[in-house]
């Protein structure tokens, strides 16, 4: 069986070019370590989706392996639009990708429908937007109006999606794949749940043990799981609750050097083609910017309150 | 009567006017910035049972901090649930329980529908910005929505170049040609020079209030679009002393409402 | 606001007559005290809702304050057949409730649908059997079979169903009505939020800061919610994680009691109609079954880890 | 070869030919008794990586006793992940990850149709039973379902009065038509005195094997349809040494499984 190994060999193993390929994570627990060796690695043509992306997206869009983006919405956050995702749009460059536009519930709730087997949902948004009347690869299948056959009112429909593999980071894991979260859970586990299958990068591998002292924290159970990777700080620049804080200061490294294509390029060749793996990555970071602030970035610590589910 | 100090500059002001918007015991969703600093002065003074949400699942979050994102790790500490999207935005927005939501964007026209995704032609932008988000879903669930714009020609607009969020779309009957649930809808445009309200009728913003130091023609040639004129008109009652006590002490402390000011909110 | 209250206030207050009443609960976390207080103000013409139905279902019926059930399954477990059930559906005695037929898939995914403000959802099951056959109350409202705008294929729609009110009992929940759980959740959540407000029973009320200190264990908001009640050993003879087990010797003496309509009706008059309150109902049972029973009952505890949500 | 200890019961004898039906890695959703009895003979024989669940909301649970219900506070401590209906019967089963369920009722027709709503007519039932739960979506979803029966003309039917449960419907091409999942449908029925499997073509149960006290003309005799026998029909192979010895010393030490001889599993 053997879920349990490095992250050259996961994706390497369970990502193929031209995969729809769901990549968890809303600031907190952006699977970045993945998503520098899906770059490394040179993937080709990928779909990508999730629901508000950032900085992973603009790099992976910038990075030329992404050729379409089923999104709600891509940038920067405090340091604005994404500058790749606009070179791509607007210039085409280093390629022009094609997007299908939905929104912060129209996409979650296709991922829900996903997750659970539904063909389609219906969703109280877009209605009567321009988000209806662009529509790009998916064509007349993203989305349909019908009238509703219990009170013939306007109903719009979307539909399921179905990822071919999702990739998510979370705060722990068995060997197996059970994973668990806490905090911000953004689309993570209903995208996770409807792919075929799910790569967890976790912050720490526990026995089995551990996840049955609290097993309402899991979000993925192992049957669902390929590869799991013990990955720490693995969200990085992104934050993991009871881990990490976000690296604010290393956005703006993105966002200045995401600029111009010749920025953005030296940046990818500085932490991710000349970078081998995650500990490489954080050694290099420790080098470059200091041990101080690494240290700095370590979450305070405010333990709750352990809970029983005896009887 | 309320003390008025005259040392507050344009986007406290503006978080004040949204703030007056939200009532107590409003389910407010909002996102970062101005939103958050506007319903947490509501609930500071005269709203206590107001309670926030964001989009990326957290309810009632208790932050140290100014939330710089929707997501920002500093909301998750003593929150009073936490989810995911399906439950803000499936459970709580799309269910209807959502009373107040604060929306902005790079354009907004004279009936409130707002345009976050592309300047110029979709096909070939001028510029891409970036895209809906939770805002398409706010504007179309929640049932009063606050929209925060900078108040010039390029910002507003007598139609947007593209409608990435439903405000009353083509005017009356629009929203309900469409399905949109009753009772929702644009409430009011607060920028930085005035306080526009809709038109029951015609669905078209009209100047309510102006802000201290400007006047109904500096904003009326300021305004893209015919603006009406409330018979009402009056000056925007400034920041109230214990509104910008709650700003300034509680909620941001290192006044990073500032950034604001460079963004032209003056 | 005031929304902590006596359960007796509690359902005064919010439970009216023709009410759609969700009752949560799975044997796990019953809420048998605000079961028993419906039953002593002897609500009127109730239509209940939950998946899988046991005791407490049986015990409304044979009280007769039950029209309507939207159910999948009633039954008394390890005891066998619901007597009350049984009665009513063949003998009419108190009197025939109607009964709306569903799945342990159908009947939550129109909770879920309900909880999410999706009019109807498509749902994989009751096809080609004589579930479709029958329909009650809800009529032509049963369920549509469309084509799917899709695919063209046959698809099962089944309508968002929105209880006027939900009854829960958990472990914690704070003055405001922040409700949280472990373990088995049957379909508490949707059904929950699917309801139009909420009245929550919990063992315990907790402040709002330990609410904060791990929120992801939330189900239901304050603002959701109407009621709140104290009610330790609230959910008897059914358990609730971390707190006390199940009553099986409670459970054979229902199902030897309600095997006949007189002893059906003595064990409501002992154990529901001459008992004033829940901490009344609990001094009867150790008076009649002695404190080492009661004790017995009590959970063993087997804490597991507490987490952190900082950064 | 494998030892046969002759010490067993019928309901143990059953417990083993619903874990042979097991494959390692299977995903399977049981209920009480019988059902999670055979999973665990499976995980801890052949096929240790099969992982269970239960409709109420558990996936992986390490119960200390057999748990009396799919609800069962036992299920809890030390679960690998425990949510709601919706998770399991949504999530897992409407979505296809189900690879094995076992259902059992009160009747069982030739093409595994089961009912548990329901003896007599509907509206004026001689009997009313529970109702479907969660057998109707197991029977719609599960890649395999295992069918539990006592084998007498009471409970085996040409017809069940009610279909709770979809098995093959009306024969060959019904669940198709219906749009159930492909490759889903009954795959066995084990009763007291038999193994009956479904015939590809007419769908219909035919004896595969006879239990050990039995014979083929004593099982056509308890069968109210016109059984159709297995070319190679033979007698089922009794519990092995290290079936029995998981079930008596791991599973069910108290043999608790003894009840089912009460309910006539003899």
């Amino acid at each position: 069986m053997g879920k349990v190994m490095t992250m050259k060999q996961a994706i390497a193993s369970h990502v193929n070019d031209e995969d729809l390929v769901f990549i968890g994570g809303y600031i907190c627990r952006t699977p970045f370590a993945a998503i520098h060796e899906i770059i490394r690695q040179k993937k080709k043509d990928l779909t990508i989706t999730r629901s508000n992306a950032a900085d992973d997206f603009d790099m992976m869009i910038g990075a030329g392996i992404v050729k379409r983006f089923i999104g709600t919405f891509l940038s920067l956050g405090v340091y604005g639009l994404g500058r790749c995702y606009r070179r791509s749009i607007e210039k085409g460059i280093p390629r022009k990708i094609e997007v299908e536009e939905y929104t912060n519930l129209s996409l979650p709730m296709m991922l829900l429908a996903g997750s659970m087997g539904m063909p389609f949902v219906p969703v109280r948004d877009m209605l009567g937007t321009d988000l209806l009347k662009i529509k790009a690869f998916m064509g007349e299948k993203k989305y349909k109006l019908i009238d509703s056959p219990f009170d013939g009112k306007p109903t719009l429909l979307v539909p399921a999606l179905n990822p071919d593999i999702a990739i998510i980071h979370v705060q722990q894991a068995d060997e197996d794949g059970n994973a668990q979260i806490w905090g911000i859970g953004g689309d993570c586990k209903v995208g996770a749940n409807a792919a075929r299958k799910v790569i967890v990068s976790c912050e720490r591998i526990v026995d089995r043990d551990t996840i049955g002292k609290d097993p309402s924290r899991t979000i993925v159970p192992s049957f669902k799981v390929a590869a799991v990777i013990e990955e720490p700080y693995g969200a990085h620049p992104g934050y993991t609750p009871g881990f990490y804080d976000v690296d604010f200061a290393f956005g703006a490294l993105y966002q200045k050097a995401s600029n111009t294509l010749e920025g953005f390029n030296d940046f990818l060749k500085e932490w991710v083609f000349d970078i081998e793996d995650r500990t490489d990555y954080i050694q290099h970071y420790i080098q470059t910017f200091g041990y101080s602030r690494f240290k700095e970035l370590q979450a305070r610590f405010d333990y709750g309150y352990p809970v029983s589910y005896e009887y | 009567m309320h003390r008025h100090p005259d040392d507050y500059i344009k986007p406290e002001l503006m978080a004040c006017c949204g703030a007056r918007e939200i009532k107590d015991g409003d389910v407010v969703i909002v996102g970062t910035g101005f939103p958050t600093m506007a319903a947490n002065i509501a609930k500071y003074t005269h709203a206590p049972n107001a309670t926030l949400m964001q989009e990326s699942g957290v309810f009632d979050a208790r932050p140290r901090r100014p939330a710089l994102s929707v997501g920002d790790p500093c909301l998750n500490p003593g929150a009073a649930m936490i989810g995911g999207l399906v439950d803000i935005m499936g459970m709580f927005l799309q269910a209807g329980w959502i009373d107040v939501g604060f929306l902005s964007g790079s354009q907004v026209d004279k009936f409130g529908n707002i345009n976050t995704t592309v300047i110029g032609d979709y096909n070939k932008p001028k510029s891409r910005l970036p895209g809906s988000g939770g805002a398409n879903p706010i504007g179309s669930l929640a049932k009063k929505v606050l929209i925060i714009a900078l108040h010039n020609k390029k910002r507003l607009a007598e139609h947007v170049d593209f409608i990435t969020t439903p405000g009353y779309i083509d005017g009356p009957g629009s929203r309900e040609k469409w399905g949109l649930p009753d009772d929702t809808g644009p409430h009011v445009i607060i920028t930085n020079k005035a306080v526009m309200r809709f038109d029951k009728d015609t669905k078209e913003a009209y100047l309510a209030t102006y802000h201290p130091d400007t006047s109904v023609d500096e904003i009326i040639s300021l305004t893209p679009w015919e603006l009406k004129v409330a018979d009402d008109v009056h000056e925007t009652e400034p920041p109230r002393e214990e509104e910008l006590k709650v700003l300034r002490e509680v909620l941001d402390p290192q006044r990073m409402i500032r950034i604001y000011e460079a963004r032209g909110y003056v």
